[in-house]
């Protein structure tokens, strides 16, 4: 982040670009991914949580939050030099303009906002989701991105995320379960089947996601190099390794096959590689591709079965995932693939290190969330009321429907059968013949 | 006691609705279905198959309403759901034995009459 | 006047409606439901849950017709529904007291016998 | 032999459904409707277009039954489909003339009566 | 358009690459946009709109209309030089292939002309429409695009349009509102409610949109340079802002955050930063993104009970948008940000040349479309008929429904049990026996 | 393949990355495009056999499928000198590093593999259609591929296929052909309706696939030069011409433009153009684009009536789409355009070289796929139950339904109410009063 005397390459300007888009991209994708695992009365409520983080997390990232986790500062905290983007332009920042590297660390944070949503969807409030992740992206994502990647304590101690499994994905998991935990189960939760409404939509959300990964880990070369083209390749071939593993796991522990499972076992390869994508050689990548699903598989089959509704199975997924694939970056770095040395390099104390930066993402993510929740929820209620609950909170929060016929809407603005149907219904003496009728 | 059912056109329930909520009748229970009749039915094609649609897309109103006002909403039905043309619907009336309300527990003209009906309530 | 309520499979829904359009029933009235009866429920998996779905996916068809064709009727349906296996369904016949055609406003048998059928359009 | 119709809120459906089947009604068919009723209206907005959604989502039952278990039958639903809030619901009974299961060709009450139900075969 | 000594530049041509198939990934989902909004039995109809105009369009691009905006002509339309991609090869056109300028051009015209069915959904006649925009591209765009983009008298007064916020959206947005005034509102606009039948598809459409349109602003400038990374970054925080500004004004006046609101909002802040992108800062996007709102959301809100039917707010989203984009412009460029000095920078004239270059397009724009609708209207009827219009047009104008059960659904080609149907059905004495049953 | 002595190029690695991952989101494009097509009991299927491929056949052509397709090896195929990819890293392969190459080969054997599965849908067991696509991509594809791309002898005698004419679509088509004669029809075949049940769905697939294609097409030009920008071109106009041509035959032919025949037509543009994209002028192309719609349109209007039940046409489509197109390049080729000369510029030698490829892909892929089929039907049944078809396939083979609302759904695990359900349910003395009630 200091070196800022490079000069700009057009060629990874162009490459950091389209890396950008594809990382916005997954934001939409996550809406997808996330809607059309719940319910349909509550589709609309869980994709604008998504698409919600790209307007509040974006706007606060330009405010404060990229200063904060990228300004120089501390090895805690950046400071407020960049406050409302001053000082940030086209100079370079790298080969890249400094706009850009601001853009591309946004997409992320807007993502890693949005992952957490999974947790809590079908009961919390809109307004409180809004508050809780425009503050969170400032409390708990810019400084432990401050720590990994804007020359933090972790950074100098060597902790290896080459895309953002702990940023990203620990970080979001921690905070989902804590979040869960706080805002409570919905009150079907172990009482009634709750099922995805609209598998297609989840297929549809990891296609895009898996597209739009590409950007997120090769993009995070920063540059348009041999790096960036491993980091890529990592990410074609861990997720298809976990997609196997996963209809391995799926055919012999449940007889079939599932759709919603190929789609959690993709995402989980997708995010296992992340922080492992530029630093181990392709094979290792099938290899922890492979591996990281036992441990969200377990996690999964056995959280439907517990108190804890983290809904969409965020830790599962994201948390878990993360932490095994920062694990076992430490297992399979390799000097010779752009990484350092890891235990099957025979050098265990990378695996140390990453053991920390988990450690360290985990306690302060969690306790972090936890106050933020409790002051937020000091203020405004976090959990909606019972009642809109049980109609769900598409109707209630944002006044719509995702999917309607139209039967039996009628237009409240003025007009002539409008008028006459208002006069009908002031007060009115009832006879009791009416009433026969209507009150059956 | 009876229960009415009607079949009408989907794009007529809205001024069937209003034309029920006019003479009074709130309680009521639609159902999309599909009819088919004297209508023309539509042909569609996909990719070299060509498919005769038998049936048209309708709504179903069920609405019980005690005996005397039986008359009285058909004739709502029947205006306020005509167009002229084939395919406009009918209506059923089927007789009833015993209505119970839910809520309540209520039941059969007992649980009807004598209720007054929660004006501001409905609207 | 009879209304005959028949639950089916919905693969049996096209077979059935063209055994009636065979002894020239034309007018009905089909709706998507969902049933329970003897049948084997599914069990369906996700993401670790494990599901009963206690209902199978069922056509209802809803066939208003004078009292001298309900046998034919209900046999016309009963023949063509059937596959043997559990889950075929059932027939339900109820009494009518009246039936109104909303296009015209004809009322009961009167609406009913008199009219000619009009075989071309309906085809 | 009555055909009991009952209209019920969708989240109660399968709270009702297990009180059914505890007192051993197997044979039952659900369709999703829409119901106007006590209930407030919600509000919907649409681009500044506001819009009074007078319908709600509804489960609607049909359970054909023998006579001495219409009471038992109403009695089960009205206690597992009760929140006590406006918009519960309503049962109807209404008179069957005539039952058939299409399996097999059995019709009415003997088609009913001796039959002994498949316990294992139905769950 | 004139120098084409210029060498080609490899990062460029990736580049651009890239950015057209992103633009060309905006119509459809821009027909995914609209097919949400619109009611259930004209889904398939609306999304042909668009889907159509890659044909129609892409087709007459090549053969003249891109001739008509960018060959060497006057001052208000170009030659035919380029008809039929005569001398239109792979040599360097800036430094880009010049083919690959076309087909960017194309993408742009592309999706303009589809723009515009948003105003007649649900209404009309498809032969009619595609005759009017496969006319429309070339009277009337190709003309606006030569005199801001193909050197003609705009681009000589100096107006500045980075990405199309006068060519593309006022533009296709006063051509939306002469095109619902000449096909007449909906039969049941102001007496039905008419409710978007698939809202998750109008977000769908929004995702897939904004990352569509970095292609669109930042390959607009035509090179991966830093102007290019201005442009992107300002894609990403100007509808950031604007959504945030809609969830407010739909929080404040109708107590809720609507889904298709946030849709709206996302779509009119990258709308309105289109022309500006690549001459003002960041934070002045921001600004603008979030001013933008303001007049659009008002237009919409009273749109909807007047008796215009621009049924899916082209106006109001792209007409509107774009105009107080194209001020903004006039306002918050400055020359340190690549633009020339506005308003703000103290000098007033730009917002003149904005000004003037606004009228002239919705004069221009509006009149042409006029007289084209009335002379395709004097050849076919432009609107469906009523009994089309009341059962939708999806199956009389298709021959399909969007979503099939496939109940009642008989085959007619010959075969056993068709056959005996068919012989069934010929004219036959009726006995009224046979009338009662069937006659109820 | 020989060359490795060149060195990277950061443009060609960045173009290369960007073309990969637009090629790898149209398998799950083609997931949407299938999926769309059939009835919804089979959705979830459907969608799973193009998903299942991302994670089969990625493996599996890591571990030997690039090898046998690209590896040094005779004419026929290729060593086992890349198997697990052995000595594939960082290295130029051409301009850009070896693993980018074999992962965006890869893209191409995974979409491949899936295509065919649009012939067997809604009937094929889904182990038996994993184990056939997995070996397939071994035994079939990997050998076609290396006669043409990988140095065999089809490559040595000059056969012109520029992105996978022949190799992906000729290939997959009599594929499918024989794999829908050897499962054989679905039992509703020429019996019923079955009508595609989400057409939107079609059309949002073709249009991830159309935007994916670019990188299918121009990325084949392995670097980001002037001859793919040509491809980059005609990947645009020529599918834009076959959706022009396919809406006028259909309105010609049935009186109505179907929005899936406006879909097929774009892929059958994109499938014709893909063997030419780089070595025709871009109105060859459009000409080209138009005329291959000719035979197809023909093939699926009569397949629909024969017995032969490629359920979702992806011989007419692909197969015969391919084929035109692989011939037709052979007449447009021009030398001039980056080809060599062809019919049109007066050597007809070239078609000679293009029909035998053809016949070759057609002879080797038809036998081959038989015999594969032949073996794995010895060893596992081929063909879902009767049972299975009628009620579909998403429920016994995913143990899901696409879209659900869970009514009647009940959890199985232990819950109190669960308890006193399953104490009630075991083996008891049913009373004759119990019959009467539930047995009507
Ligand atoms: N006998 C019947 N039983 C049940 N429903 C019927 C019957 N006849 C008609 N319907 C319903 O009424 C609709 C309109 O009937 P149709 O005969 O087409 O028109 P009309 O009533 O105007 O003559 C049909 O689509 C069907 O849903
Ligand atoms: N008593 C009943 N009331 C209403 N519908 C019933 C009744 N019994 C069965 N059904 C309907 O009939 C369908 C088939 O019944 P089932 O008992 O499974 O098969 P079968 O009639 O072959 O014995 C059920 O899914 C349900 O929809
Ligand atoms: N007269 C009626 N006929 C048919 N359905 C009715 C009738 N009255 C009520 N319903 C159905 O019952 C539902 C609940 O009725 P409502 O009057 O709102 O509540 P409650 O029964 O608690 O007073 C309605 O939404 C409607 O579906």
């Amino acid at each position: 982040m200091e070196d800022a005397t490079t000069a700009l390459v057009a060629t990874d300007t162009a490459w950091l670009m389209v890396a950008c888009a594809m990382v916005l991209l997954m934001t939409p994708a996550l809406a997808f991914f996330y809607g059309g695992l719940v319910r349909r009365k509550n589709a609309l409520n869980t994709m604008m949580m998504s698409f919600a983080s790209l307007g509040a997390v974006g706007v606060v990232w330009a405010v404060v939050g990229y200063s904060l986790a990228f300004a120089p500062g501390n090895n805690f905290i950046g400071g407020l030099d960049y406050a409302f983007l001053r000082g940030v332009g086209l100079e370079a920042e790298g080969t890249i303009p400094h706009l850009l590297f601001f853009a591309f660390q946004g997409t992320f944070a807007i993502i890693t906002a949005a992952l957490i949503s999974g947790a809590i969807a079908e009961r919390m409030r809109f307004e409180a989701y809004l508050a809780f992740i425009t503050l969170w992206v400032v409390a708990v994502y810019a400084p432990v991105c401050h720590w990994v990647w804007g020359g933090g304590w972790l950074h100098q101690m060597g902790a290896l995320d080459f895309a953002g499994g702990t940023v990203v994905h620990v970080n979001a998991g921690i905070a989902a379960v804590v979040a869960a935990l706080v805002v409570g189960p919905r009150r079907d939760h172990g009482r009634q089947a709750m099922l995805p409404h609209h598998v297609p939509f989840v297929l549809l959300g990891t296609g895009l996601l898996w597209f739009g990964w590409f950007g997120f880990n090769a993009g995070s070369a920063l540059a348009a190099d041999a790096t960036a083209a491993l980091a890529f390749v990592n990410t074609l071939v861990a997720p298809a390794a976990a997609l196997v593993a996963w209809m391995i796991l799926d055919r012999v522990f449940t007889g079939r096959v599932t759709a919603v499972g190929a789609a959690t076992g993709i995402v989980i390869g997708l995010v296992a590689v992340t922080p492992a994508a530029g630093f181990v050689s392709p094979m290792s990548a099938i290899v922890l591709g492979a591996l990281a699903t036992g441990p969200s598989y377990w996690a999964i089959m056995r959280r439907s079965r517990s108190r804890l509704d983290d809904s969409l199975e965020v830790a599962a997924a994201h948390g878990l995932g993360g932490l095994t694939g920062a694990l076992l970056t430490g297992v399979f770095a390799t000097a010779a693939w752009g990484g350092v040395d890891g235990a099957i390099a025979g050098d265990w104390r990378q695996l140390g290190v990453q053991t920390l930066a988990v450690i360290a993402a985990l306690v302060y993510s969690g306790g972090a969330t936890f106050v933020l929740l409790r002051a937020i929820g000091a203020v405004l209620p976090l959990r909606v009321e019972d009642g809109q609950e049980r109609v769900g909170l598409d109707v209630p929060f944002h006044g719509e429907q995702a999917y309607v016929d139209g039967d039996g809407a009628l237009l409240t603005i003025p007009r002539p059968i409008e008028g006459r149907r208002l006069e009908l219904r002031g007060p009115q003496p009832v006879s009791t013949a009416t009433v026969q009728v209507s009150d059956i | 006691m009876k229960l009415i059912t009607a079949i009408i056109r989907p794009d007529k329930l809205n001024d069937v609705l209003e034309g029920l909520f006019e003479i009074d009748v709130h309680g009521l229970t639609i159902t999309r279905c599909l009819g088919h009749g004297g209508e023309l039915e539509s042909v569609e094609t996909y990719r070299g198959m060509t498919v005769k649609m038998e049936l048209t897309e309708k709504v179903k109103i069920e609405i019980g309403v005690s005996d005397p006002f039986v008359e009285k909403t058909v004739d709502a039905i029947v205006q306020s759901g005509r167009t002229g043309a084939v395919g406009d619907g009918k209506v059923f009336v089927t007789p009833v034995s015993d209505v119970v309300r839910i809520r309540t527990g209520e039941r059969n003209q007992d649980a009807v009459t004598p209720t007054s009906y929660p004006v501001s309530a409905a609207f």
